[in-house]
């Protein structure tokens, strides 16, 4: 089976102009990632598992290696050099990330936030919002806070709908970045078991999980990553 | 300063005209490029006159500049041939214009110049109309600037005009402008008219005699040549409208004089505080009058 | 009287003009003015009208003013419509005013100037004191004040002309070398302002401006609506030959004199273009006749635009269109007073407009309320 | 490339009279950018980037970074001093400093929007709010007095204006609505490209947020593409996919927002996102 994405060599280190400093956050990362596969990444922290996320997602710009996308049309696009254009293209409509955090506009309702990645794809406004609703509810948010914006839910409600909204569009990979971290076992439950049924679709996906257990359970394949080596020395041309 | 110096006394004699030949060329030459641009305010170096700015200095270069000694003047201001300015412009024409004859008649006359009014009687192919104008440019309310406005004029951009009007129907239901009611000329420039009425205005449009407007202080020439789309600037669905002359039961109140209901009137209050009507063109309302006699005596 | 709205106008007009005759004559006096009186103990008013009118004859300014009883405005008005009669016969070419004949000639820049300060006559440091002689001045005693004068003053050698304090400016290159005049001279009885307009159409548009125009715009910038920040760095009055090609032989020669007064004022430095050093700026006034205000006014006018036309008017007196169009004395005063001619047909169709309007929210608030 | 609608190319905007010197003596690495040699300005030089249909771009710096000259020069405010825009619209492409001043005038009327900081740059305070709305309706030639009721009242109601105050003079209007009323007169017509300059500098925060929602519901639903100018990170977050950093005249840096938010490269860039978190 084809790769949907292929990691050569990646590293990012960060320079710090203002106090004259490198930080490496990963290095030497090799990884593959194939469509209905989850793919975990493991390590302890500082080991740079959402450095890769960040790399794939091209907010941060790579600092080596490359990183292969193969899109829907066949193409196989590097990530790290790919037009920015070409990055927005394909965040709308084939990769999804669903971070700790959730940004979000403050006066725009629950259902309105999950419902956006449809929209952008041009998806009609009733159908977006129906099948926002229908996840929510998947995902047991109350259906009391659909209409509410979601600046004043508790943490876990938010991330609810964090997830949802990365979930929603379905693209042919996602980024999970500790999707679970603060929901209740009975959330989690509930997510594992979504993520079990895209998984099922054909969705390749890369993820970071805080508990071993969930490793075992979704992923397909293992990487580890240990921190990269310190640069003592700084670099001043390393940008 | 040389006290022995004696003024030049024959020197009071004026040649035809007043103006000086050249002076007469150079507005004949800026007459001609109005006419050719319709509604283009064509800048002209005016003279100065020997009555005041304001006072038909505009019209009066123009009527100086076309007149010869064949032709047959009539001068009326507010409709009347008999006002103190009117007198006096024809005066000083017949004055400075030896063998010029002058008529009360509109259908006599081959040069008409006007203060506020285009005569009641359509005119004919063979007349000018001279228009005397404080103001020449429709574009003044809404913008100050000479050089802007002139930018606008070139662009046909007449927007800012049109929001005057719109906020009149607005706040008033009604546009507002009484009279220099903005008119489109053969589709591009917007003139001032003058201040004529709003009556008077339909009769610029295709009119069979060349109209031009004369202003000497802000020393500009235009022109509605003959048989020229004149438009009023409205919205599609709101109609212009003439000055209604109607009584309180929605009757056409007729001139006093010559019963006329077809006229624009002047409102007049006698010694007892009551207000009458009478036709504003005096020589119309004469005429009216006598055939009316004439019709009775028959 | 009943109601004659606008009959009987020429015997109005035949009644006005002798009515204003009648008030010129009455009184307790036999003797009419004489034009060399006006010209000559009225000197001042008689140079303000031959430079509003733009036509440099003082007699006919005497008559002018004669006629006119006084008034500058109409004075000036009847120079310009003569003038409008007249022919231009032909251009004269630029005149040097450092071949003035000064009568008088300051600088407020310098304490000593090439050819020294001549105060003249001037009021200026006059206690404006009424001289309650002068009421019943004898004629004798009028007579001898010009003679003591000239017997009093002693004879010196006057300079026949003064060099200019700019010059000795321009020598040190505190002021821009003069730039060569690229086109001829804008001639505004020939050609209208069409804006934007040249320097010199804006000079000769203030030559003849109404002297309290002129003043009130000049001084708005003085107070804070401007900055020009002007030292006088010269001001002179006196008698400029008139110099004029030869007919036939094209040679320059003096046809005449005329009176007139010339001021220059440096205003502050600006940013410069390029490698080139900063210098001062320059006003410059000039009208004819004897009219200090004006002339210096004028310059600083003239300086504010020149900054309005480079960089973009951001006060009245730099917009040259605000300035230029509003300081004629004709045109102001011949429009102010058109006013007063009938406006029965504008009235008519101003008075439709209110009663419809009038009409129709009534009609709203009736309708609002039933 | 049919999804462009814009494309600038060495777009520069110097003030005063030029030197060979002003290029390598002004820009970030000098701190400056006024000639030392001869006092110009260059308010911005060598600005490049292409815009696409319905695309939000941010350009973010402070007060002389050149953020304002390059939307000036785009919106026809300004005239630059070189470079080239290319303006894709409807299968045509204009080359937009070529274009005469009548044309530029009608770009600008009819396929340009402009929301100012400073409402009284963008509306007329003489007249009521949809008069003002009328105004950019009448330019583009309609002529019907009810259909231009009809559209100003739908306009304002769209960006959250009671229709009830259409007839009132926007000078009444708080400075949140004052912006509304901007944003409908800049709708008006349409437009497939709209400028928006440091819009919700001034506001309340929650005033601010409302009116970024605002800007975003647009986008959404009419696909307008839109240049941002701010010099507030927490307005490009939420509105802009990529983002120009510029400083002293000069594009420092560009990249996808979140790229410029967390990972930037430049050392401006690194101190400007920590001083605002």
């Amino acid at each position: 089976m084809n790769a949907i994405l292929t990691i050569e060599n990646y590293a990012k280190t960060f320079c710090l102009h203002e106090r004259n400093k490198l930080i490496p956050s990963a290095s030497h990362v090799n990884l593959s990632v194939y469509p209905g596969k989850l793919t975990a990444l493991i390590g302890p922290t500082g080991a740079g598992k959402s450095s890769v996320l960040k790399g794939v997602y091209r907010t941060y710009l790579p600092s080596a290696g490359r990183m292969l996308f193969r899109t829907a049309a066949g193409e196989v696009v590097d990530l790290a050099q790919a037009d920015e254009h070409r990055m927005l293209e394909l965040r709308k409509s084939e990769i999804g990330f669903v971070t700790q955090f959730l940004h979000c506009l403050p006066r725009k309702s629950a259902l309105d936030v999950v419902a956006e990645p449809l929209f952008a794809r041009g998806v009609p406004t009733e159908e977006a919002r129906g099948r926002a609703a229908d996840l929510l509810a998947q995902l047991a948010v109350p259906s009391h806070l659909w209409n509410v914006p979601p600046a004043t839910f508790s943490g876990g409600e938010k991330q609810r709908v964090n997830l949802a909204r990365g979930l929603i569009a379905q693209p042919r990979l996602l980024l999970l970045d500790e999707p679970t971290a603060s929901l209740d076992p009975a959330t989690t439950e509930r997510v594992v078991a979504h993520l079990e049924t895209l998984k099922g679709s054909g969705i390749a996906m890369l993820a970071i999980f805080h508990h071993p257990d969930l490793v075992r359970r979704l992923a397909d394949s293992v990487i580890e990553l240990s921190p990269p080596v310190a640069i003592v020395e700084p670099e001043k041309e390393i940008a | 300063m040389n006290a022995n110096y004696e003024l030049p006394l024959e020197d009071a004699g004026y040649s035809f005209g007043f103006l000086d030949e050249y002076a007469k060329k150079e507005v004949r030459r800026c007459i001609l490029k109005a006419i050719s641009i319709p509604g283009y305010q064509t800048p002209y170096a005016s003279r100065e006159m020997p009555m005041g700015r304001g006072f038909g200095t505009g019209g009066l270069q123009l009527t100086l500049s076309l007149i010869g000694e064949d032709d047959t003047l009539k001068v009326i201001d507010q409709g009347s041939d008999d006002s103190v300015n009117a007198v006096n412009l024809r005066q000083f024409v017949q004055l400075t214009c030896p063998g010029v004859e002058v008529t009360e008649k509109t259908q006599e006359a081959t040069l008409i110049q006007s203060r506020h009014r285009i005569p009641e009687k359509q005119l004919t192919e063979q007349q000018i109309l001279v228009l005397q104008v404080p103001y020449p440019d429709a574009l003044v309310v809404v913008e100050p600037s000479e050089a802007r406005r002139k930018v606008m004029h070139g662009e046909a951009d007449y927007s800012r005009l049109l929001v005057k009007l719109y906020e009149d129907v607005v706040r008033f239901d009604e546009i507002t402008i009484s009279h220099r009611y903005p008119t489109r000329i053969n589709g591009h420039y917007v003139i001032d008219p003058s201040p004529i009425p709003r009556w008077d205005v339909p009769r610029l449009h295709q009119s069979p005699a060349l109209v031009l407007l004369g202003a000497g202080r802000e020393k500009k020439i235009y022109a509605v040549p003959p048989y020229t789309l004149a438009e009023p600037l409205v919205f599609d669905d709101i109609a212009f409208r003439v000055e209604d002359f109607r009584d309180a039961n929605g009757k056409r109140i007729a001139c006093r004089c010559c019963g006329s209901t077809v006229s624009f009137l002047d409102e007049l209050i006698d010694d007892a505080g009551n207000v009458t009507h009478q036709c504003s063109d005096s020589a119309y309302c004469e005429e009216e009058q006598e055939t009316i006699s004439a019709r009775k005596q028959a | 009287m009943s109601y004659v709205a606008i009959k009987g106008g020429k015997a109005a007009i035949d009644g006005a003009a002798s009515a204003s005759e009648y008030l010129r004559s009455k009184g307790s006096l036999d003797e009419p003015l004489t034009l060399a009186m006006i010209e000559e103990q009225l000197r001042l008013l008689t140079s303000r009208v031959v430079s509003e009118g733009g036509l440099y004859h003082p007699r006919l300014a005497a008559l002018a003013l004669k006629q006119f009883q006084g008034d500058t405005l109409e004075a000036a008005f009847a120079l310009r419509a003569y003038r409008s009669t007249k022919p231009r016969l032909l251009e004269s070419p630029v005149q040097d005013t450092a071949n003035m004949r000064c009568i008088r000639r300051i600088s407020s820049a310098f304490k000593e100037v090439p050819g020294g300060q001549y105060l003249g006559a001037t009021y200026d440091y006059a206690l404006r004191l009424l001289q309650l002689d002068l009421a019943n001045e004898d004629p004798a005693a009028f007579k001898a004040v010009a003679k003591s004068f000239l017997r009093d003053t002693p004879e010196t050698e006057l300079p026949d002309n003064f060099p200019k304090v700019i010059d000795s400016l321009r020598a040190e290159g505190l002021l821009p070398p003069v730039a060569p005049s690229r086109a001829a001279a804008f001639d505004i009885t020939r050609d209208p302002l069409v804006f934007p307009v040249p320097r010199s159409a804006a000079l000769a548009t203030m030559a003849r401006a109404e002297t309290g125009g002129l003043l009130a715009m000049a001084y708005s910038n003085m107070r804070g609506y401007g900055d020009v920040h002007p030292t006088v760095a010269e001001l002179r009055v006196g008698y400029l030959p008139v110099m004029l090609p030869h007919p036939v032989t094209g040679e320059l020669m003096e046809a005449g004199e005329v009176l007139v007064t010339e001021c220059e004022v440096v205003a502050m430095y600006e940013g410069t273009n390029g490698d080139e050093l900063p210098t001062f700026t320059l006003g410059y006034g000039a009208c004819f006749g004897h009219n200090e205000v004006k002339a210096i006014s004028m310059a600083i006018l003239d300086r504010a635009l020149q900054k309005g036309m480079q960089d973009g008017p951001t006060n009245p007196s730099e917009d040259p269109e605000f300035v230029l169009l509003h300081v004629d004395g004709v045109d102001s005063m011949g429009f102010a007073s058109h006013y007063k001619m009938p406006h029965y047909v504008t009235f008519q169709s101003d008075m439709d407009r209110l009663r419809t309007t009038q009409q129709k929210m009534q009609q709203k608030e009736s309708e609002a309320t039933t | 490339m049919s999804n462009k609608i814009l494309s600038v190319r060495g777009l520069s905007r110097i003030h005063g009279e030029q030197c060979p010197l002003c290029i390598a003596s002004t820009g970030p690495e000098h701190d400056t950018n006024i000639c030392p040699h001869c006092g110009s300005v260059v308010a911005a030089h060598d600005v490049n980037f292409d815009l696409y249909r319905g695309e939000i771009l941010g350009i973010i710096g402070e007060s002389g970074s050149g953020k304002s000259s390059t939307v000036k020069t785009l919106y026809f405010d300004e005239a630059p001093t070189a470079g080239s825009a290319t303006f894709y619209d409807g299968g045509a492409q204009h080359d937009m400093f070529a274009l005469n001043a009548a044309q530029q005038r009608s770009m600008r009327n009819k396929r340009f929007g402009m929301v100012y900081q400073n409402p009284h740059l963008g509306l007329n305070f003489q007249i009521s709010a949809g008069g003002n709305i009328a105004e950019r309706l009448l330019m583009s030639d309609l002529k019907h007095y009810g259909e231009i009721r009809t559209r100003a009242g739908d306009l304002l109601v769209r960006t959250e204006v009671a229709r009830a105050r259409m007839d009132q003079n926007p000078k009444t209007f708080s400075g949140g609505m004052q912006q509304r009323v901007q944003i409908a007169k800049a709708l008006a017509t349409q437009p497939p490209l709209l400028f928006l300059d440091e819009v919700t500098t001034g506001l309340d925060l929650s005033v601010q947020a409302a009116i970024l929602d605002l800007i975003l519901e647009i986008q959404h639903e009419l696909g307008t593409a839109m240049i941002v100018v701010t010099h507030d990170l927490g307005v490009i977050r939420l509105l802009a996919g990529r983002t120009l950093v510029m400083k002293h005249g000069r594009v420092i840096e560009s990249g996808l927002t979140d790229q410029i938010l967390e990972d930037p490269q430049h050392a401006y860039t690194q101190r400007l996102v920590a001083s605002a978190l």
